[in-house]
């Protein structure tokens, strides 16, 4: 039963939940919690390979970068979505569309 | 129980449980049972010294919270990646490497250290926001408490 | 015996955690769903020995990322920020509109094919050899960070310290500003 | 490798024979049961034992504030009012539990909760003898911090899901005030753990040794100072005598917690309490040489492990009575001092001990300052 595959399986089920929360979420913090899911999702495979594959330390050390660089990218990208509702009053996506061109 | 298998973990799956089920059954099925229940509409109110409540509480937050909590974040994981190679640190100083590990782990603070000083200067640190620190205020220091 | 009940703790609470992230509609529940889900996770990497693993992701992100996210929250007008954008469309967080559900479609038409392909590939050739059993990995992943990695562990602080002042300057309370 | 209490007690008479009966009877599930269930009564003994010493804080600190105060604490319930921390459950059980209207149900019911399973799930790690802890993990210090942290987002929540402006603000501030202060406290962590060369609190305490001079506060001037940025930082951690603010009376009508009434504030309160014993317990773990006992008469017998257990608890205790002492003579600070204090002066001096640390770890092989001084003295003594 913990094969690799269940493993695949929940990850697999973290990133859909992860693409689901980007898409469907209108408000930009829930997009950003959409965005640590997919990242825990790869940190998962990683570790998982590592178990079923070669025991080689790699694994753990790439998922150890993977959660040391998604919380600083929640840091950052926080900070731009509080600078984003000052100047907006708002953290719609849709109002989003500065850029748009 | 050698670490061959998962068993140590066991007390820390059952205290996080009983943890979570001490409250869930006292909060929830005694007070069914044992407690006095007469909601009235003035015992509900928030509690503001006797007055009526004003206003949602949700409305006031300050910015210098989320400073906090960048930083925090920012050292939390500096101190996560530190942990491995100090745990290390003394067994590759038996074998004589001890320099080596001492020099990576002083250039890694040192950078750190200037992000710290970067904030310091900045008055990022300060509680109380001075802002003849920050570039735009153009008129004198306006102090804005908390 | 244990172990299996231990993985599938963790699995259920990672599962269900994630899918109450996107279908709740109050943001704070979102977070905390998000907290139940990481500490799922915190076991599942427990049942493949990656116990410095978990022990790292129970400090950054149940101490650290998801206290961040609350603060956010609050920051932006609290969990019940307005649904509808400044133009008065209300939007409720399921309902999107035909362009989110056919992105959505497409999308899960392409991960399932993926996973398809994927998993006939398992369930054909993986035979679960011998699995390695669970050793301490702190003192591995130590010596090989001092040793083959250490370029990435020195250019880890450099990208924590570009974080750090990027996200100061930008979260800096202004004075003429709401903040 | 990782020794638990399971395997401690499988080495002795009645436990040995139980294990080999259930081997026999459930073949490779039986250790795992036999785990089972001696895991089961170490955490109910554990847990009740440590909600017992809880209550009996709140009972101490009444008492000692009392008669710092010259005047009687609680004397009525049981003898010298003992009993009076049950008294006061039982008030808590049987108080109506008011929920203010509008406020978050599913987050007013989860704060308390996530509170005691932060302080719970540390039991699992704390050193209490080499043979008694519960369960000694290779990477408890990391685990340790990391479950504690739970108790910040309790507190943060607990304000925010009372939906009014003064608790919201007391846990604002609480939540803010943990998390800078865990800085301090994890760097100091480094320093010691730097020094033992182990994650595992069983690794840590076999580092130092049973007299005052091998313990880590008197290793090097840098621990020394680390002992008192980890204590003042875990003071601040609990919430607990300068550092109060969060639960002010006077200012914040006792903050986060002001909307819990009943058995949900009976919970923050008892997390409160026994997270006290937990840091002063880690504390002595990391710095005082834990349940290491001096002519190392600590060892696997029983008598052994009811001496380091006794010098475990004297240790804790000692520092669970300046705690509680500390409150009753120091002021309280204000915010920005608050914050000031920790991160412009314990965070650089935590930096400083790191590094000075490792290099006096390099310099003298890791050998303490008496071993030097005492090695020199021999030396020059040997010389004469």
């Amino acid at each position: 039963m913990m094969g690799l595959a269940s493993y695949l399986i929940i990850s697999t089920i973290l990133f859909i939940c992860g693409v689901i929360a980007i898409l469907a979420r209108k408000n930009i913090i829930a997009i950003l919690l959409g965005l640590e899911l997919i990242l825990n999702a790869s940190a998962l495979n990683f570790v998982a390979y590592t178990r079923f594959l070669n025991n080689s330390i790699d694994g753990h050390i790439f998922s150890l970068f993977i959660i040391v660089i998604a919380a600083a990218e929640a840091a950052v990208a926080l900070a731009i979505v509080l600078r984003f509702y000052q100047i907006r009053e708002t953290v719609h996506i849709d109002d989003a569309t500065q850029l748009q061109g | 129980m050698s670490m061959s298998n998962l068993d140590i973990y066991m007390p820390i799956l059952m205290l996080l449980l009983l943890g979570v089920l001490l409250v869930g059954i006292t909060v929830v099925l005694i007070s069914k049972v044992v407690r006095p229940h007469n909601p009235n509409p003035v015992k509900e109110q928030a509690y503001e010294c006797g007055e009526d409540p004003v206003g949602s509480a949700w409305s006031l937050f300050n910015m210098r919270f989320y400073v906090t909590g960048l930083i925090f974040i920012i050292f939390d994981v500096e101190s996560a990646l530190m942990f491995p190679v100090v745990a290390v640190f003394k067994s590759m100083n038996e074998i004589g490497l001890g320099g080596l590990v001492l020099i990576e782990l002083i250039i890694f603070i040192t950078i750190l250290v200037a992000g710290l000083a970067y904030c310091w200067r900045k008055g990022d640190l300060d509680w109380v926001k001075s802002y003849k620190m920050s570039e735009d205020s153009k008129e004198g220091t306006g102090i804005e408490n908390d | 015996m244990f172990d299996l009940t231990l993985f599938f703790i963790s699995a259920v609470l990672t599962v269900i955690g994630a899918i109450m992230v996107i279908t709740t509609k109050d943001l704070m529940h979102a977070c905390i769903y998000l907290l139940a889900s990481f500490l799922g996770m915190a076991g599942l990497y427990l049942t493949l020995g990656a116990d410095f693993v978990a022990a790292i992701q129970l400090l950054v992100y149940v101490g650290g990322v998801v206290i961040l996210m609350v603060f956010a929250v609050m920051l932006t007008g609290g969990p019940h920020a307005q649904k509808q954008n400044k133009f008065g469309m209300i939007k409720t967080a399921l309902m999107g509109n035909i362009r989110t559900y056919t992105i959505g479609g497409l999308t899960a038409v392409v991960v399932l094919l993926m996973m398809v392909k994927l998993y006939i590939s398992i369930f054909k050739n993986y035979t679960a050899g011998e699995l390695p059993n669970y050793l301490p990995t702190v003192e591995r992943i130590g010596k090989s960070l001092i040793t083959d990695h250490v370029l990435a562990f020195e250019i880890s602080s450099v990208l924590l310290l570009g974080a750090l002042i990027g996200a100061a300057i930008i979260a800096r309370p202004r004075k003429n500003r709401i903040n | 490798m990782t020794d638990t209490i399971v395997s401690y007690l499988a080495k002795f008479g009645p436990f040995k024979d139980l294990l080999e009966f259930l081997t026999e009877s459930y073949g490779a599930n039986g250790p795992t049961l036999f785990a089972f269930l001696i895991f089961l009564v170490g955490v109910i003994i554990i847990v009740t034992i440590l909600s017992t010493i809880g209550g009996l804080g709140t009972y101490a600190e009444r008492k000692i504030s009392a008669d710092m105060q010259l005047r009687m604490g609680p004397n009525r319930v049981g003898p010298y009012g003992i009993l009076q921390f049950l008294a006061d459950g039982v008030k808590m059980l049987m108080k109506e539990d008011i929920v203010p209207k509008d406020v978050d149900r599913l987050l007013f019911f989860i704060a308390p909760m996530l509170a005691l399973t932060g302080v719970f799930g540390t039991l699992a790690v704390i050193p209490f003898s080499s043979g008694f802890t519960l369960t000694d993990l290779n990477v408890g210090v990391v685990y340790l911090i990391g479950i504690s942290s739970l108790v910040g987002l309790a507190i943060f929540l607990g304000g925010y899901a009372s939906n009014s402006k003064w608790s919201m603000l007391g846990g604002m501030r609480g939540a803010s005030q943990i998390i800078s202060y865990e800085i301090p406290i994890v760097l100091s962590i480094l320093a010691v753990v730097l020094l033992s060369g182990g994650l595992s609190f069983g690794v840590i305490t076999r580092a130092q040794g049973g007299w005052p001079h091998e313990w880590f506060i008197f290793h090097n001037p840098f621990t020394f100072i680390g002992f008192f940025v980890l204590f003042i930082g875990s003071l601040a951690e609990t919430n607990r005598a300068p550092f109060d603010l969060p639960e002010a009376e006077s200012e914040l009508v006792s903050g986060y917690h002001t909307e819990f009434t009943g058995m949900r504030f009976a919970f923050f309160a008892l997390a409160e309490y026994i997270e006290v014993f937990v840091v002063c317990g880690v504390t002595a773990a990391l710095f005082l040489g834990g349940y290491q006992v001096p002519f190392n008469l600590g060892g696997d017998t029983i008598w052994g492990q009811l001496l380091q257990l006794g010098a475990f608890f004297s240790k804790t205790l000692a520092l669970y009575y300046f705690v509680i002492v500390i409150r009753w003579t120091l002021p309280r600070l204000r915010v920005d001092q608050l914050m000031t204090m920790c991160w412009k002066y314990l965070i650089p001096i935590a930096l400083f001990n790191l590094v000075g640390a490792g290099v006096w770890m390099w310099l003298f092989k890791g050998k303490s300052l008496f071993v030097l001084l005492f090695k020199s003295g021999t030396a020059a003594a040997g010389i004469h």
